[in-house]
């Protein structure tokens, strides 16, 4: 006796392509939402004070360094303190409404509390002096901050991006008194450049080590 | 109204096998053999050619073997080269192992996927399924059909025919199907 | 614009004096008054630090930048939780978040001064390393100044100070003290613990002035009184002996572990182990010759030990005085033979062969007239001992302890001030001091966690870790080293000095003006103190004396004094001891210590009674039987532990467990001993009964065979004893000096048998291609060698590891089950007579097999090697198959059976190396050749664009090690130490006949056996 | 192999494989009507009810694991392995019968399998199954076992395809879908009788569904067996490598007593002699709660004997020869390790397993205990006692005293550990009785083979 009837029939092609579809289309939504390159990259959390890096370190031209005074010497760049604020707002724009905060914390002693956004896990060590004395430039990772209304992310920040620049046989690297420098131009001879930079950073170069990292 | 084509009962596997000797040799194509189990020597009687199945498996075996041994390879060699324990990245003996299962796993999907597609199952719905008789074909009972599709077939001689090779309970079965 | 520009210029300057600091490998500068006194930003820091810490996000970066609350913000936060930012608000000049800063201070010990490096990670001290500027501690440490921090962050401290309980305010105390200031301080009782503060000296000084008929007693359970006595008896004045080690080829030890609990024992070990260095087989070394009733690690280290009893020590000195006085010495000694004569002649004819670099040491239980003897041997001797002034106000008095408690027995003491110390818990049973409180008015008890004394006094005050405040001591030899403070007191806590300015001056003085006060007039008479003052701070000790070497002549000191108590038959002798891990008691609360395993016993957790093979034999005891121990008509109750090398009259017992206190960690844990501690058996007593109970009670030990007791549970009894007896000689390869002499590559022949085929190469047997593809030749090459000869065994690495790397302290169930977590396991082996067997001590961590076995087997490439040859472990990585562990020959590898971080308070948290990730549970973990710190020098030198030199990197251990028997370094470097170690002919690889090519070598061990009493011969040699 | 030596095996066959005078008809009947049951019996329900509860502490076990971490097992330092891998390795052991015999029995013709083979197979499937949770559940962050797949990720890393437990788990991975497949392919002839027997609507379409439409058509015959055959083909070398490789998790490590290449045939032998253990006990029980003697008949259970005696014996050999191996070799360690298991603390492990997979099996030399069928039951299980104390011996004797005496330690389970081995024959037994009450329990295609009417030359003489 017939106990199904006829479209039955093309169930197991119908039954495969289901399968399949759902398979592919899972996978691509995880691959893609899932990836730091959706999650991470154009983080832009809106900070208490509306602290504009596109007027001080673009438009006024204030060096990298004048703020994030660890970049050089530790592990953190180092947000400033309220001080470093004061330091020009006690005479610059003194009664502006958008330094409100600034003002009193400067007064309270109470810190502000600033929005982190370029966030890495807790067992990854990232060092910016490392980075930053062997020519690794602020841009490479942070994006052109110069031009940032907000700051937001730019890059994943996720390990395989590291390990590219790590493990690549010509790293994103530049002299390094140019690492601040949002707009410099590699020169002509700037493989040579690279190749030398390898040479000479070859012993103490980290390659794709894992303790490099974590510890 | 079409019709789907014959059945006819036989009494047991050397009934059957006779049969379709008599019906291959009468020029019958379109025709099969039903049975509870794999009857010997069917297939000859039958005339029907050798399976291809064996070749999609070998396809499918190799397919499974390059692509473990690829995999680790690439892994190993050029994704993240890892020094372990100092052995050489290319640990070929190491990597044998897993090519084998995969070999022997894309393979076994090779066979129970290649028998579906040759024999065009699953297909839940049949014109054989209306026959309320040939239900038993499963259990212990052994039918020949012939499909009206088959250039020979006139549905009258079709049916004295078997009936002369011995078949009982004959049916006509119909068919509201286009294949 | 131009506010701008100097602004840049004043961070400019900032950041370069910043670098200076740090990058030049000298400590910081003192701390300005700015942040020890600064209105409140400290405890500003706190609250960010409870934020944080409530956040669960790690302490990495604690208050530099991302104390953190989590929050949801808006769409973004659907992502992922927002994480805060919080920076100073006005930046402290030359502090860059995240850099290191070390200071130098100094950790008072008793009447010694220990000096210390304390390293601070965002104002917050995490990290004690020695001070190599100061001579006491000579750049290394012990387990006390290493597990100290712990101490620091106890979250069961005191806080503030209470009146019958209530909190009051410091004010309140003022006044008090005041009142009696006003009174002419009639009844008046200060009660304190043994000191070497200059300026507690001043102060009793002065409180002597104020209040001419009130006391000042000193007390410590543990004390070289009879020490100073025997001095006194022998030379006339009490004095501080300072044993010169280094000048001493002959030691002599009566009793005394030098190397172990007594004091001074950094300075000690590393003046030993200094002569136990052996370039070659030509090399000279000291010989130790130890007469004990216990093993201690004095004796573990020991050429030649004699077992016998505490009792019988008189009889042992009077046999070695007639032998001296054969060889010419002048004693009033009586001939003697006894069964030890061979050994005592031989000792005795070395020391005189020696005059002048022999030392003779006297053990603690002696008695002064045993101690008077052997000053006047040591001073006919020559020996290199300098004797300096000291300063009774400084140290124990039990005669004072005696009056004081007439007095208060009479209700005669009205105040008494209890600065420190734990009277109730451990002053002799007889006294019944608790009792004795109750005849008092008012007790103010000062200490850092309410204990046993504090229940029975009306003021209690906390006590100031040394990290939180000013203070000073000096060494024996009177070098004055400060104490400053890392941190603004935590606990509202205060310091002994702090509470005695009130009650000698009435009034109240900033104890840091005080202190400073007292350097520039009694100390430091310089023209420009603030310099000086500045370079002290910096250097954490004064660069002049204050005390100077007395020359001395003995008196005859008469033999007659000395008699000998003879233990009878089926009694026993009990000796107290000082706890490896608690001393006196004082460290029941540190985790650490608690569960650091116990050199020779690698007990955890516990004390317990230490008793012979011989005597569990006869009494049918197996370890952790419970035994009932009467002495003088008081009794105890204690586990019983077998040991190697135990005398059998004696009993060995444990002082400072069993505490009954608001410690978390440390209460009920282990057995009190000190109820069965009575005036007459200060040190040990004889004529001990022991009962047998029928409960037994579960003992953590962290080494089940040391190779000499056997395994009950086997078919055949003595197989694991056996065997362990055969591996002994492979593992811990040794030899006496003369065999190293006749066969200088027997560390070689050590393993030959286990070759199959002697023609072939181990890596001929590798089904790869032989050639490594690593090229191990290129760069840093990082490798480590442990000298087994100059290694004592002290334990010191293995907590500065734990200190530098977080490790967890697990507790003790999880020991019994076999889940301790130090990443340094100190092995001891024990060989040849149960009763006086010879020990071998190996520490062992992850030896960074360039074959690593375990890395093979990871499923995930969690542990893989670097470029540099270490084998590392992601952490993150790893899903903790455990299969690395099984796999690994050296069972180094420990894994997180449970989150063992997950309660851990967050005052704790704070004590954590933020440099290193905390582990979590199901987690694989090792030693990592401190790989944090090979990073921060790698890029420290890579920022200032030079190479590293050697030296630049020190691991944990070996900053710690007293003896220097670690050296870390680059193999690649032919002139590196480590290189330089791995060339001698001693070296020899763990284990390495598996194939597994380890980084970390060791140095065979040597023993400086005298031919006339070689016990058991040719070890490793065929 | 020529018609006419089939057709003489056919009859000697029949003699002993069917009793009774069986037709297509009655075995059809016999076979089918135990799923057709209305009421299944009382055992069966005592049993299921039993199986489940043992689930629900298989669940709750799981749970307190998860949450707390493998700590609550007794496993330490070094004994880093306990009970989680020596029940893995049993059940895998245990999951080799039913493809060898379907596989290698098929391939030799052995035509005696046909009634026992489904059985095996299916013990097979949900042996594996609880083999197969082990190594998932016994590492220490559970919830990164996805880590054991090669699957892209922003990290770059992948797994170490050097590592044992990689091949392992792609071992036990492919020789489960494997038998899956092998088990349904077998499977489908049969879903086409029950389909076209079953009375009700709901009953026909779920067999139908799964019969996939099988007319039995020779034409489909065709390819079928075909299918079969080279299915049978690559399981043989699949189920031999399969227990191998779990015994290089062993083999490859250095620890001495674990360092073998004596492994893989040793541990192949005997997971064939523990998993004939557990068909035996399954069958004996099937037969008498559903009275087949007439199909699982005594011959089998003597044909099944025979083999435990070869497997055991080959076991046993290997006992021997790893102790003469430890010896020869010279290397200390090695030989104490072994001295150590039969006369160390663990002894009694040892002497356990000796007496259950050596000295047991040599009963069979004599047909009377071949065919005592209450002997045979006890017997197995022994088996599979001995079997796992095999395990036991390898894993936690050679962990506990290695190479450093300094780090020698003792193992004892926790209630937890046991929690979970039981918890694992709930999931067994339950997924097994499920299979009973609506499975056929024997291949009906196959059996009808063994009957000489089967055979078209019957007929004619």
């Amino acid at each position: 006796m017939q106990l199904f009837s006829r479209w039955t029939n093309n169930f197991a092609g119908i039954l495969l392509m289901g399968v399949f579809l759902l398979l592919f289309s899972l996978s691509s939504f995880i691959w893609y939402y899932g990836s730091p390159y959706y999650t991470d990259v154009g983080y832009a959390p809106v900070q208490p004070i509306p602290y504009s890096h596109k007027l001080h370190a673009g438009d006024l031209g204030i060096d990298c360094r004048y703020c994030h005074v660890g970049v050089e010497q530790s592990y953190s760049a180092v947000i400033p303190p309220t001080e470093t604020c004061m330091g020009c707002h006690t005479y610059v724009k003194t009664d502006s409404e958008k330094l409100k905060l600034v003002r009193e914390s400067w007064e309270t002693g109470k810190p502000i509390e600033w929005i982190k956004v370029h966030m890495l896990p807790e067992y990854a060590y990232f060092n910016h002096s490392v980075h930053v004395n062997s020519g690794v430039a602020c841009i490479t990772c942070h994006g052109n901050i110069a031009e940032m209304e907000v700051v937001y992310q730019v890059k994943p920040l996720s390990m395989d991006w590291c390990l590219d620049c790590h493990r690549s046989d010509s790293p994103e690297v530049r002299p390094v008194d140019q690492v601040t420098n949002m707009y410099w131009t590699p020169p002509d001879d700037y493989d040579q450049f690279v190749a030398s930079f390898i040479e000479q950073h070859d012993n103490t170069r980290p390659v794709a080590d894992c303790q490099q990292c974590h510890r | 109204m079409k019709t789907y084509g014959i059945i006819a009962k036989f009494d047991d596997p050397s009934a059957l096998v006779h049969a379709a000797e008599q019906i291959k040799d009468a020029g019958f194509k379109n025709f099969d053999c039903h049975s509870p189990f794999p009857v010997h020597g069917l297939d000859d009687a039958m005339g029907l050619k050798r399976s291809k199945l064996g070749y999609v498996i070998g396809v499918c075996g190799l397919i499974g073997a390059l692509f473990g041994f690829g995999l680790q390879t690439w892994v190993h060699l050029s994704e993240y080269p890892m020094n372990i324990s100092g052995k050489p990245f290319f640990a070929y003996p190491a990597y044998f192992i897993i090519t084998f299962e995969l070999m022997v796993l894309f393979s076994a999907f090779g066979a129970v996927f290649g028998m579906m597609y040759f024999n065009k199952i699953p297909r839940l719905h049949h014109p054989l399924f209306y026959s309320e008789k040939f239900s038993s074909v499963t259990s212990d009972a052994f039918y020949v059909s012939i499909e009206s599709s088959d250039p020979k077939y006139d549905e009258k001689e079709v049916e004295d025919f078997l009936k002369k090779i011995g078949g009982k309970d004959i049916e006509i079965l119909k068919d509201e199907y286009e294949e | 614009m131009s506010q701008i520009k100097n602004k840049n210029q004043g961070f400019v300057k900032t950041n370069h004096n910043g670098e200076e600091k740090v990058n030049s490998h000298q400590f910081g500068y003192w701390k300005g008054l700015k942040d020890i006194s600064s209105t409140d930003d400290y405890d500003k820091y706190l609250k960010q630090s409870e934020h944080h810490e409530d956040s669960n996000v790690s302490r990495r970066n604690f208050l530099s930048l991302v104390a953190a609350s989590v929050a949801l913000a808006g769409l973004e936060g659907c992502k992922k939780p927002v994480q805060k930012i919080i920076p100073y608000v006005d930046a402290e000049i030359g502090t860059i978040p995240g850099i290191p800063k070390y200071y130098a201070s100094t950790m008072p010990f008793q009447n010694n001064a220990i000096g210390v490096l304390i390293e601070n990670h965002d104002e917050r001290p995490v990290k004690v390393e020695g001070n190599e500027k100061h001579p006491t501690s000579l750049g290394k440490s012990n387990t006390f100044s290493q597990a100290t921090v712990l101490d620091m962050y106890d979250p069961d401290r005191a806080r503030g100070l209470k009146l019958d309980g209530k909190k009051v305010a410091w004010s309140d105390y003022v006044k008090y003290a005041k009142s009696i200031y006003d009174s002419n301080g009639e009844g008046l009782a200060v009660l304190l613990q043994e000191s070497s503060s200059p300026t507690l000296n001043v102060l009793r000084d002065n409180f002597a002035k104020t209040y001419p008929n009130a006391d000042w007693v000193v007390y410590d359970p543990i004390n070289n009184e009879n020490l100073y006595l025997g001095i006194k008896k022998a030379f006339g004045k009490k004095m501080q002996p300072y044993n010169r080690l280094e000048n001493a080829q002959t030691i002599l030890s009566i009793g005394s572990d030098f190397l172990g609990c007594d004091d001074n024992n950094i300075y000690h070990t590393k003046k030993f182990a200094q002569n136990r260095k052996l370039e070659n087989e030509n090399s000279t070394m000291n010989r130790l010759y130890v007469v004990e009733s216990s093993m201690t690690l004095t004796g573990a280290n020991a050429d030649h030990r004699l077992n016998v009893s505490v009792g019988e020590f008189n009889s042992v000195l009077k046999e070695l005085c007639s032998e001296l006085k054969k060889l010419g010495l002048k004693t009033d000694a009586r001939s003697v033979k006894t069964s030890n004569n061979l050994w005592i002649k031989t000792v005795a004819e070395e020391l005189i062969k020696n005059k002048g670099n022999c030392i003779i040491l006297g053990g603690n239980h002696l008695s002064a007239e045993a101690h008077a003897v052997i000053a006047m041997l040591n001073n006919q001797l020559v020996a290199p001992i300098d004797y300096y002034p000291l300063t009774k106000s400084h140290v124990t008095s039990s005669k004072d302890l005696g009056v004081l408690c007439k007095k208060m027995e009479k209700g005669a003491v009205k105040n008494l001030i209890i600065l420190g110390g734990n009277p109730v818990y451990n002053t002799s049973a007889d006294l019944e001091f608790a009792t004795l409180m109750k005849n008092v008015e008012n007790i103010v008890h000062l200490s850092n966690i309410y204990d046993e004394t504090s229940k029975h006094s009306n003021w209690h005050i906390a006590e100031s870790h040394f990290f939180e405040t000013w203070g000073d001591a000096m060494t024996y030899d009177g070098y004055p080293s400060v104490i400053q403070p890392q941190i603004r007191p935590l606990f509202q806590s205060k310091s002994v000095i702090e509470i005695l300015i009130p009650l000698v001056y009435g009034k109240e003085k900033r104890s840091y003006d005080f202190i400073k006060d007292i350097w520039k007039r009694k100390i430091a008479k310089q023209s420009n103190f603030e310099n000086t003052w500045n370079k002290i701070l910096h250097n954490g000790i004064y660069n002049k004396a204050l005390l100077k070497a007395q020359g001395v002549r003995s008196r005859n000191v008469s033999l007659l004094s000395l008699t000998d108590q003879k233990t009878k038959e089926n009694q026993f002798e009990v000796v107290f001891v000082a706890s490896s891990s608690m001393y006196d008691g004082r460290y029941a609360n540190n985790g650490w210590l608690q569960e650091l395993p116990k050199p020779i016993t690698h007990l955890t957790w516990d004390n317990a009674a230490l008793i012979s093979m011989s005597v569990a034999k006869q009494l049918n005891v197996k370890n952790g039987q419970m035994l009932e121990i009467t002495l003088n008509k008081k009794t105890v109750k204690i586990p019983a532990w077998i040991v190697p090398g135990q005398n059998k009259k004696t009993i060995t017992l444990e002082l400072g467990y069993g505490r009954d206190f608001n410690g978390r960690v440390g209460h009920g844990v282990g057995f009190n001993m000190y109820p069965l501690r009575t005036t007459k058996s200060m040190r040990y007593g004889s004529g001990a009964t022991v009962k047998v109970l029928k409960e037994k009670y579960p003992l953590a030990g962290t080494q089940d065979h040391y190779g000499l007791e056997s395994d009950d549970l086997a078919l055949s009894k003595s197989l694991s004893a056996d065997e362990t007896q055969n591996r002994i000689p492979e593992l811990v390869r040794q030899a006496t000096l003369d065999e190293y002499k006749d066969h200088p590559d027997f560390v070689k022949h050590a393993v030959e048998k286990h070759l199959p085929d002697k023609g072939r190469e181990l890596k001929d047997y590798s089904m790869y291609n032989p050639e490594p593809e690593y090229d191990y030749s290129k760069g840093h090459q990082w490798g480590m060698s442990i000298d087994l000869t100059s290694c004592t065994g002290c334990n010191a690495c293995s907590i500065a590891c734990q200190s530098e790397n977080n490790i967890p302290v697990v507790g003790k169930q999880q020991v019994l089950n076999g889940r301790e977590m130090h990443w340094i396991r100190i092995d001891n082996y024990f060989s040849g007579d149960p009763d006086n067997p010879e020990v071998s001590t190996q520490s062992v961590a992850c030896v960074h097999c360039e074959l690593a076995p375990c890395e093979t087997v990871c499923p995930v490439a969690a542990t893989t090697h670097s470029t540099d040859g270490v084998n590392q472990m992601a952490y993150n990585r790893c899903v903790g198959t455990r299969y690395c562990a099984n796999n690994c020959p050296y069972k180094v590898r420990k894994f997180n059976f449970y989150n063992f971080t997950k309660d851990t308070p967050e005052v704790v948290q704070m004590a954590m190396n933020p440099d290193v990730s905390m582990r979590s549970r199901g987690v694989m973990e090792k030693c990592t050749y401190c790989y944090q710190r090979v990073s921060e020098a790698r890029i420290k030198a890579s920022n200032e664009r030079r190479e590293l030199v050697d030296g630049d990197i020190k691991t944990a251990c070996q900053q710690s090690c007293p003896a220097g028997a670690i050296v870390f370094g680059d193999i690649n470097d032919s002139q590196s130490e480590v290189s330089k170690a791995k060339r001698r002919n001693r070296d020899y690889a763990l284990l390495g006949q598996l194939g597994t090519s380890p980084r970390t070598t060791y140095l065979a061990k040597i023993r400086n056996q005298n031919p006339k009493l070689i016990t058991n011969h040719a070890r490793a040699l065929h | 192999m020529s018609e006419a030596v089939i057709k003489s095996r056919a009859q000697k066959n029949s003699e002993e494989l069917l009793l009774g005078d069986q037709t297509f008809t009655t075995i059809t009947n016999d076979i089918s009507g135990i799923p057709e049951q209305k009421k299944a019996p009382i055992q069966w329900k005592l049993a299921f009810a039993l199986a489940l509860s043992l689930v629900s502490v298989f669940v709750g076990a799981l749970g307190y694991l998860i949450w707390e971490g493998v700590g609550i097992w007794g496993v330490n330092a070094p004994i880093g392995w306990g009970w989680a891998i020596i029940n893995f390795v049993w059940w895998v052991g245990i999951g080799h019968a039913g493809t060898l015999i379907s596989a290698i029995l098929h391939l030799f013709r052995q035509n005696w399998r046909n009634s026992i083979n489904r059985f095996a197979e299916t013990m097979t499937l949900f042996a594996v199954i609880c083999a197969l949770i082990f190594p998932g559940i016994h590492i220490g962050r559970i919830w990164l076992a996805y880590w054991f797949f090669p699957v892209p990720n922003q990290m770059a890393m992948w797994p170490n395809f050097r590592s044992p437990l990689i091949w392992d788990f792609f071992a036990v991975f492919t020789y489960f879908t494997v038998s899956l497949l092998f088990w349904y392919t077998g499977l489908i002839p049969d879903l086409a009788t029950l389909r076209d027997r079953a009375k009700t609507k709901l009953r026909k379409k779920i067999y139908g569904f799964f019969a996939l439409g099988w007319r039995g058509g020779n034409r489909q015959w065709q390819h079928y067996e075909l299918a079969y055959l080279v299915l049978a083909g690559i399981a043989t070398p699949l189920v031999l490598s399969v227990h191998s490789v779990v015994s290089s998790d062993f083999a490859v490590s250095i620890i001495p007593g674990w360092h073998t290449t004596i492994f893989p045939p040793y541990f192949v032998a005997g997971a064939i002699y523990s998993g004939f253990g557990m068909v035996m006990t399954l069958v004996i029980a099937a037969r008498s709660i559903y009275n087949l003697k007439h199909i699982f008949t005594i011959s089998h259970l003597d044909k099944m004997a025979q083999i435990m005696l070869l497997t055991g014996s080959i076991v046993g050999y290997s006992y021997v020869m790893e102790f003469f191996i430890a010896w020869y070799s010279g290397n200390p360690y090695e030989s104490y390790a072994f001295i150590n298991r039969a006369l160390g603390p663990y002894w009694w492990a040892y002497w356990t397993m000796i007496s259950c997979n050596v000295i047991l099996p040599q009963f069979f030399w004599f047909k009377r205990f071949r065919t005592h069928v209450p002997f045979l039951f006890i017997a197995s299980i022994l088996v599979n006692i001995g079997m796992w104390f095999e395990r036991f011996v390898i894993v936690v004797i050679s962990l506990h005293r290695d190479y450093m005496p300094s780090a020698w330690a003792m193992y004892s389970p926790t209630i937890w550990d046991i929690a979970i081995y039981l918890g694992t024959f709930g999931i067994f037994f339950t997924g097994f009785l499920l299979f009973l009450r609506f499975l056929p329990m024997v291949s009906m295609t196959e059996i009808k083979l063994v009957l000489p009417e089967s055979n078209p030359q019957h007929g004619d003489h």
